[in-house]
């Protein structure tokens, strides 16, 4: 049912959307120190959800050249060579410091060996390779499913946010209003039948439906992408980021996981080894109907004023 | 101006997707608004008895809205499921609340602009059934002039709803601008279309609009943070500092030839260039906004640096 | 499906569902379609499953092949199996792809010498004539002795490469005939 | 591993979960290394100056596991005095002949009791003859053949007899310090120790160190001796036969074990039997008894029943005592007949017709126009694949083609490109890369015309043996009496029906021919003609008339070990020379490392796997004197395969290029050998040609400028090998859409290369272009005091598929290892220049212009003995007599 938080603050999302007895909410839990970026799930997902081909052509972006979250790339890959001394984030300060150095004895992320003692000091790199399968986040607070004028996009039983493809006439709001970038509406090829319309991740909805594991959570060889009960990975990433973190590894942090933030938290949370903007997420999204009461306040001022206006304009003078 | 400030990003790639939408989606805040204005200005000229500013009104009315839904349609991924936007009715969708507005302003602005064509129309043609439409001008054109500004001021949520730097960070104020846009451009076409003796609302509705434009807008670029820059650079600063020139120019012309058909009808070709301009530069800015990550990033940045993350307070 | 959480409110029209079905917001329950709400994964309404393994590499991770309509209509990693414990890597997550594929020749395709193009073949014809040429290959290029005069009884003449990426039988079957053909230059992918 | 094989990669994560250390030592910082607790870059082509490194580390420091070295390896086996060492002979071990590059390797053998003539005999003859050996790639054989030594040779148990191999394999690594380890290989000692230190102290009774290569390592013309040096290294250590140790081979291959197991290889037959030579294997008796190794322990000494059942599983009926099971029916082979002899011989008009099945060797083979322009001067060729490969289209759209080297209109090859049937559409076993045979279900039909292997090879034969019938040519015998009469199943009606591949598998298990019973393992096996079996190693896949490797009991309802999935040749052992991991006394080195045990009560061995030893010999068994094959392994000798049943520290035979790996530097080097005068492997296999140049020595004059960088090549996670299972799925294509460079920004900066622009690679043999990666996961070392910088390549493209490419396959030459004769491609020089190469015939001109300035056109390159002449006299000094052996069909 509709409540004081439908629009902002931890909630259920399946309850909201008027589920009754809804299963637990289901979500992903990336966590990238185990990424390999071998791209499992991007395949995986386009084979399951026969998603077309995004683009063939090489970026020169490490090794990603699936370019970004969009209706022909549900999950994407990140790749992120640096030195990791090289600091990533001009703010704040104090994150950038704790960069790992040299001195930790084990990081648990690789060191680029010691080059021979004759080599001058800048050609010793300490080198990171960041990888991180990104994904839609099916927010609490899902900005796509607010704005979408025809009901397409749905809160799942499953606490998800998922197109119908049936429904959805293109209008490309969605895409507009999504924090993160993800959803997009699909250009082509030519002749796929869901050209026009909204696309992302649908959680494998189908599956869920028959206690099957979303395609590219099936697939991921390293359990870097976990698949389960929100309120269970929220624990998991929490006890992983603190196992890191005993580890030495203070670079890791979760991103997604507090129902406080500005999206009620994820559905899709991750484990992160640097800033989330290094890997092409926003620091601090915030679902934009967050603000729509204010909005509808202003436009009802508007709207009464231009009502005004004109009543005053025919007020003057009759001719 | 806000200085250049450092940032970091994933190759420079976007963060958030601009809107997929055409030019048509930048016309129709036009359409929209000019058809919205001059429903208002219809009713007026009907209660007041100007029939000269409430023909053109209404005919504006119509062409707006006729227009509109053309441009709406003509944008949409799959335009044979436009009728979709009726299946629900959501609250949280400026869209669909949007779509259900001009669902029941337009029926009414139409058949107000019906019963005006119809009125063209010698008494010879006019059968009964047209005659009945004749007496439904009146009630028609009153209902829709009431729901005329939800129509005019939508169109601000609509873009302000999105995760576009751009226009989410004007939302106080873009309500503010459009309305006053589309009393502008209605105005405008009151200048245009009435006869003198007829148009001095037309003309005091377009400065007043004018002014509230302007002055909104000033505001706005004041309260937006680094996004405004968008609305300067490139393509939106064009149409911006177009719209300032246009709009100022034709309110000024508006007041100082309103004793001149020419220069009023003049005045109001520039309100309605001016509105469009602001309507063609908000739009290009948002997109602008959406495509560099910057302006995603530098302001959350900037509050996790302040410490004042968005969280939701118990 | 036992779940009912999404169970579908008579009313025809979703507007009327928001306010029937406690969904005001029109954000869940009663904004679905009778596709969605009738959806079933293809792996549940297959026909039957096949037990395979990935034709990549040699890790041998276990697949699971589901046939509809005599079609496979997805292909993942079988959880039971100890090795890949139903994880697969992008290339044996495309294994569907692979095998679906419209570029994969169905046709014998012949180029006659000197020719510039192909020609298609039907199949049996073109069995005809490989049978034809290894035996004429054979005949032309047959040594009973080598030139020390010790007995070789083979042909130098036929060659073949390839092995790895077939099954153990099909390899046993390949050398048995080859070797009783009396060709010996077989080779696979273990030696490069 | 993580790139390549990213699924077996999960359990190295799982590992590392568990605390375990993951080191990566790679050329190049690749997703392997972007998890890896530590990252090494070395200079490709030294990994034996590496792992030497750390062996001298152990021995120098005594970090061995010393009660596993004394009692399972060979460390106390007494050396003959007459051997010498690499370091008294300029990198030459005894017995040089420089005239065939090959050894004597008299002079290695063990020790011999003063009485043991016939034993010195005939280690020498099975240890004689290298040339041959080299010839016919025996060190596959060997991999599984073990060695002609006597069952007992000396042994000085307290390590201290100055010829003991221990001792030997001290000195020998002696000079393998971290000081030269840095000069060789540009790995800072710092690095260096560290490795040492973890893989140490993670070795002993509690903790075992796994060792995992992926099969790069054996492309290079010292491939065999890396992994000898893992093997030699992980012996010492204690880490063989034990849970979490090892040496993992990551082969590349669905089933690539298989096809070595049952080969399509030309020297060998299946189970690792010798295909017969024309010289030495005259009589089944000669045949036999060359596997069998009379005198030597092992399960060898069976060779004889493993070798008539293979007959009888070929000639059936026909095959009797009497005419010695058909043994001449099997042609004989002479000399190397390897797949890069037989394209040379293409080249030179000597073959008539090819087949190709499932591989595309004008993209995956070294030296690819070598393979293009011997298949353009074929009779025929046959081509079966899922797709329009490279290597079915060379007469059309070829690199020659628009050199002009293959004019359509001029090319004759007839060419028939068959469809194949996918690994869906069709039933059969893979075997894995751990030895384990998994059945596929067939899911569906395959489309159109597409047929299987099974299909096409058991039709093929049919149809050729109906041509043949009522031939009386004696050299047609061998087919008609064929046993080749599979059941069909008759889909394709009744002529054309598929052969079920159960029943082949059924024949490769073996069984009892009166009764049609299976065996249910080779020890059922009967020399006397009533058994038969297609590949003895594979004897039991079908015990009990039970298809085994079509067992899917899930993980879950099983131990770790999952010996009820699949099935896992020899008899369904998962860990081989699992003995070993229990001490010498039949317990478990310990608790945490408990796999295989001896149960005193119960007499027997137990524990988590099938123990790799007979199950009631107990370990306190001592061999009767004079007693040899089965019966002469003790019950402390792990390694049953092995003549003297321990591991080999030190290889006295089946090994052409020595008994000790020693650090040679690759065919193609900037370097000079810092070690020795010895260049290169001085036996490695040559194919001197005009079109088969290789890169000058580094110390002819303007070598280093001409070819000045170092290139090594690999995989991608998102592209399989010559490309035709990833180029032509849209799904894989994009995501690796086009061929790329990698090179380290300095490279970058002295060759004006721009990160995305063009840039190409050159080599004497081709020039190949692709865009440019300047990544920091490449970088310069400093080697024998100088910098290196080092150029990474993926292989993967042709002009074929989705996404087209040059082939950097094109860029390699051919010269093989010894052992094995696998192509070094691993490592070369180069020169990389910025912008696209030559297109038409000036590509031709523009390389050829390389290689006459580099002083290698049309003579084939550089020297490959370069030991100084006294060394070389004094190491043919130690060959004992004059073998003879009729010249090979290389030096035709």
């Amino acid at each position: 049912m509709t409540g004081p938080h439908s629009l902002f603050g931890p909630l259920d999302p399946a309850p909201d959307a008027g589920y009754v007895d809804a299963p637990s909410r289901k979500g992903f839990f990336t966590d990238t120190s185990v990424c390999i970026g071998c791209k499992a799930c991007e395949v995986a997902c386009k084979e399951w959800n026969d998603v077309p081909e995004n683009l063939y052509e090489m970026l020169g972006t490490s090794y990603d050249n699936s370019h970004s979250l969009n209706a022909n790339q549900w999950r994407h890959v990140a790749f992120i060579e640096q030195p990791a001394g090289r600091s990533s984030v001009g703010l704040p300060p104090s994150i950038g410091d704790a960069a790992p150095s040299r001195d930790s004895v084990d990081l648990g992320m690789p060191t680029l060996g010691a080059a021979p003692t004759d080599v001058p000091d800048d050609a010793k790199p300490d080198f990171r390779w960041l990888m991180s399968s990104d994904v839609c986040k099916h927010c609490t607070h899902a900005a796509c499913l607010d704005v979408c004028p025809t009901g397409s996009l749905f809160r799942s039983e499953f606490g998800t946010v998922v197109v119908q493809d049936d429904i959805c006439n293109g209008c490309g709001y969605c895409v507009a209003a999504c924090p993160y970038g993800v959803i997009d509406r699909r250009r082509g090829p030519e002749g796929d039948p869901k050209v026009g319309i909204a696309q992302k991740c649908t959680l494998c909805y189908d599956r869920l439906t028959d206690n099957q594991r979303p395609a590219c959570a099936q697939a991921c060889p390293t359990e870097s992408i976990q698949y389960g009960d929100v309120d269970e990975l929220r624990e998991r990433a929490s006890a992983r980021v603190a196992t890191l973190h005993e580890q030495g590894v203070m670079d890791a942090r979760l991103y997604g996981n507090d129902p406080d933030d500005g999206v009620g938290g994820t559905g899709a949370m991750f484990l992160l080894l640097d800033e989330p903007e290094v890997y092409g997420l926003p620091p601090d999204p915030v679902v934009t109907t967050k603000d729509l009461p204010q909005m509808a306040r202003r436009a009802g001022m508007a709207a009464a004023a231009m009502l005004a206006g004109a009543a005053v304009s025919f007020l003057r003078r009759t001719p | 101006m806000v200085p250049d400030a450092e940032f970091t990003s994933y190759y420079g790639r976007p963060i958030v997707k601009a809107a997929p939408w055409e030019h048509d989606i930048a016309y129709y805040l036009f359409t929209g608004g000019v058809a919205a204005g001059s429903s208002l200005l219809a009713a007026g000229a009907d209660l007041t008895g100007r029939p000269g500013l409430r023909r053109v009104a209404r005919l504006g009315s119509l062409g707006g809205l006729l227009s509109s839904i053309v441009f709406l349609v003509h944008d949409l991924g799959k335009p044979s499921r436009f009728l979709n936007m009726l299946r629900v009715a959501k609250l949280t969708s400026p869209m669909s609340v949007g779509t259900w507005i001009l669902s029941i302003h337009g029926p009414f602005a139409a058949l107000a602009s019906m019963s005006e064509l119809v009125g063209m129309l010698p008494a010879r043609w006019q059968p009964a059934p047209v005659r009945l439409l004749l007496a439904l001008g009146r009630p028609a054109g009153l209902a829709g002039a009431l729901t005329a500004p939800p129509v005019a001021a939508y169109t601000a949520v609509l873009l302000a709803d999105t995760a576009t730097p751009a226009w989410h960070d004007a939302y106080e104020e873009l309500p503010f601008v459009f309305c006053g846009s589309a009393a502008a451009a209605s105005g405008g076409l009151g200048l245009i279309g009435a006869p003198l003796a007829e148009s001095g609302p037309a003309r005091a509705f377009a400065v007043g609009g004018a002014l509230v434009e302007l002055a909104a807008e000033r505001r706005m670029e004041r309260s937006m943070g680094i996004s405004v820059e968008t609305l300067h650079d490139g393509d939106a600063g064009r149409w911006m500092r177009m719209s300032l020139g246009l709009t100022a120019a034709g309110a000024v012309g508006a007041v100082v030839g309103r004793r001149s058909r020419v220069l009023s009808a003049l005045s109001g070709a520039a309100l309605m260039a001016g509105s469009f301009s602001t309507r063609m530069g908000v739009f290009e800015a948002g997109l602008a906004s959406a495509k560099d990550p910057k302006y995603t990033v530098v302001p959350q940045r900037e509050r996790l640096a302040r410490g004042e993350p968005v969280r939701h307070e118990h | 499906m036992t779940q009912t959480p999404h169970k579908r409110s008579l009313l025809p029209w979703p507007v009327l569902r928001q306010l029937a079905d406690g969904d005001l917001l029109g954000r869940g329950r009663s904004v679905r379609s009778k596709r969605t709400d009738d959806v079933v994964p293809r792996t549940t309404s297959a026909d039957r499953v096949a037990h395979s393994v990935c034709p990549y590499c040699a890790v041998g991770c276990a697949q699971k092949v589901f046939v509809k309509d005599e079609k496979v209509v997805q292909i993942e990693g079988n959880p039971e199996s100890p090795v890949n414990r139903g994880r697969l890597c992008p290339k044996g997550s495309a294994s569907k792809n692979l095998v679906t594929s419209e570029l994969r020749q169905t046709t014998v395709r012949y180029r006659a010498p000197y020719a510039t193009e192909w020609q298609d073949l039907e199949l049996h014809t073109a069995m005809e004539m490989v049978a034809d040429r290894v035996l004429k290959s054979r005949k032309d290029s047959w040594q009973d002795i080598d030139e020390h005069g010790r007995k070789v009884r083979r042909t130098m003449g036929i060659a073949s490469l390839g092995g790895a990426t077939l099954d153990n039988e099909e390899n046993y079957l390949i050398k048995k005939l080859f070797t009783a053909m009396g060709a010996i230059q077989i080779e696979n992918q273990a030696r490069i | 591993m993580a790139e390549a094989h990213p699924v077996g990669f999960q359990w190295v994560m799982e590992a590392k979960k568990r605390g375990a250390r993951i080191i990566h030592v790679d050329p190049r910082f690749t997703r392997t290394s972007a998890v890896a607790h530590q990252h090494v870059p070395i200079r490709v082509g030294s990994d034996i100056a590496f792992l030497g490194g750390i062996i001298n580390h152990v021995l120098q420091n005594e970090l061995d596991f010393r009660e596993y070295v004394v009692s399972y390896t060979n460390a106390a086996n007494i050396v003959s005095d007459k051997f010498q060492d690499v370091d008294d002979l300029d990198g030459l071990f005894s017995g040089f002949d420089a005239e065939s590059r090959t050894y004597d390797p008299t002079s290695w053998q063990f020790a011999q009791e003063d009485d043991d003539e016939d034993l010195g005999r005939a280690q020498a003859d099975d240890a004689g003859d290298t040339a041959e050996q080299r010839n016919t790639a025996s060190g596959m054989q060997h991999e599984a053949h073990g060695m002609q030594v006597g069952a007992k040779p000396p042994r000085d148990e307290t390590l201290q007899h100055p010829m003991c191999v221990f001792q030997v394999l001290k000195r020998h690594y002696a000079r393998y310090t971290p000081e030269v380890v840095e000069q060789i290989c540009g790995v800072s000692q710092e690095d260096f120790l560290a490795v040492c230190q973890a893989w140490t102290e993670n070795s002993g009774r509690e903790r075992t160190t796994a060792l995992v290569y992926s099969v790069g390592w054996t492309q290079h013309s010292v491939g065999v001796q890396y992994i000898r040096a893992g093997a030699i290294l992980q012996l010492l250590l204690g880490n063989m036969g034990r849970p979490g140790g090892g040496i993992m081979a990551l082969r590349g291959h669905a089933s690539i074990q298989g096809s070595t197991d049952i080969p399509t290889l030309y020297n060998i037959l299946p189970g690792y039997l010798p295909m017969p030579n024309a010289e030495k294997h005259q009589t089944l008796t000669d045949w036999i008894d060359s596997v069998r190794n009379p005198g030597s322990k092992g399960f060898w000494a069976n060779a004889g029943a493993y070798g008539i059942n293979l007959l009888k599983a070929y000639w059936g009926d026909a095959a009797t005592a009497e005419n010695d099971y058909c043994f001449d029916y099997m042609p004989r082979i002479t000399g190397d007949h390897g797949t890069y002899r037989t394209v040379l011989d293409m080249i030179d008009g000597k073959v008539k017709g090819y087949f190709l099945l499932g591989q595309n060797p004008a993209v995956g083979s070294a030296h690819g126009r070598a393979q293009r322009l011997g298949m353009a001067n074929l009779d025929w060729l046959v081509v079966r694949d899922l797709f329009e490969i490279e290597s079915a289209t060379f007469w059309k759209d070829s690199p020659e083609v628009a050199t002009g080297e293959i004019v359509p209109e001029e090319c004759r090859t007839e060419v028939f490109l068959f469809p194949a049937a996918s690994h869906v559409e069709k039933e059969g076993t893979f075997t894995q890369t751990q030895r384990m045979l998994q059945w596929r279900e067939k899911a569906v039909e395959p489309p159109g015309d597409a047929r299987s292997e099974l299909w096409f090879f058991y039709h093929l034969g049919r149809m050729v043996r109906e041509r043949l019938a009522g031939s009386t040519d004696e050299r047609d015998r061998p087919l008609l009496d064929l046993a080749w009469d599979y059941p069909l199943h008759d889909e394709h009606g009744s002529e054309w029906g598929e052969p079920s591949a159960e029943d082949v598998l059924k024949e490769i298990n073996g069984y009892e021919i009166a009764t049609g019973r299976p065996l249910s393992g080779f020890g059922e096996m009967k020399d006397d003609g009533s058994t038969l079996g297609g590949c003895w190693i594979y004897a039991g896949v079908y015990a009990d008339g039970v298809n085994q490797a079509a067992r899917r009991k899930s993980r879950h309802d099983q131990s770790y070990v999952a010996p009820e999935w699949g099935w896992a040749w020899p008899m369904n052992r998962r860990l081989l020379y699992n003995r070993a991991s229990a001490d010498p006394e039949g317990r478990p080195w310990s608790e945490r490392k408990a796999y295989v045990w001896w149960d005193e009560e119960a007499g027997e061995w137990t524990g988590k796997d099938v123990p790799d030893f007979e199950k009631k010999k107990a370990p306190s068994y001592r061999a009767p004197e004079g007693s040899d094959g089965v019966a002469a392994i003790e019950g402390i000798d792990p390694f049953i395969m092995q003549g003297d049943g321990k591991g080999a520290l030190y290889a006295p035979q089946g090994l052409i290029d020595g008994p000790m790996p020693t650090h040679y530097e690759p065919v193609e080097s900037p370097f000079r050998n810092l070690l020795h005068g010895q260049q290169g492997n001085p036996t490695r296999k040559e194919y001197r040609r005009a079109d088969n140049p290789m890169n000058p020595d580094p110390r002819e004059p303007g070598a280093a400028e001409v070819f000045p960088y170092v290139f090594t090549t690999s995989r991608l996670t998102e592209h399989h090998t010559a490309g035709a299972m990833s180029r032509y799925v849209e799904h894989l294509a994009e995501l690796q859409p086009e061929m790329f460079v990698e090179v380290s920004p300095q490279l970058a900066e002295e060759r004006g290369l721009e990160h995305m622009g063009w840039c190409h690679v050159v080599t004497a043999r081709s020039a190949v272009e692709g865009r440019v990666m300047v990544t920091e996961r490449l970088r310069p070392l400093r080697v024998e005091g100088r910098t290196v910088h080092q150029v990474w390549m993926p292989y993967h493209w042709g002009q074929g598929g989705l996404v087209s490419g040059d082939s950097t396959n094109d860029l390699f030459g051919i010269s093989l290892d010894p052992n094995v004769l696998i192509q070094e491609s691993k490592v070369g020089t180069c020169d990389v220049r910025p912008g696209r190469r030559p297109t038409g015939p000036a590509l031709r001109e523009y390389v050829e212009g390389y290689a006459r300035r580099a002083g290698v056109l049309g003579d084939g390159g550089n020297a490959v003995v370069t030991a100084s002449a006294e060394a070389q006299q004094e190491s043919a000094a130690a060959q004992q007599g004059e073998q003879h052996s009729p010249q090979q069909q290389e030096d035709q």
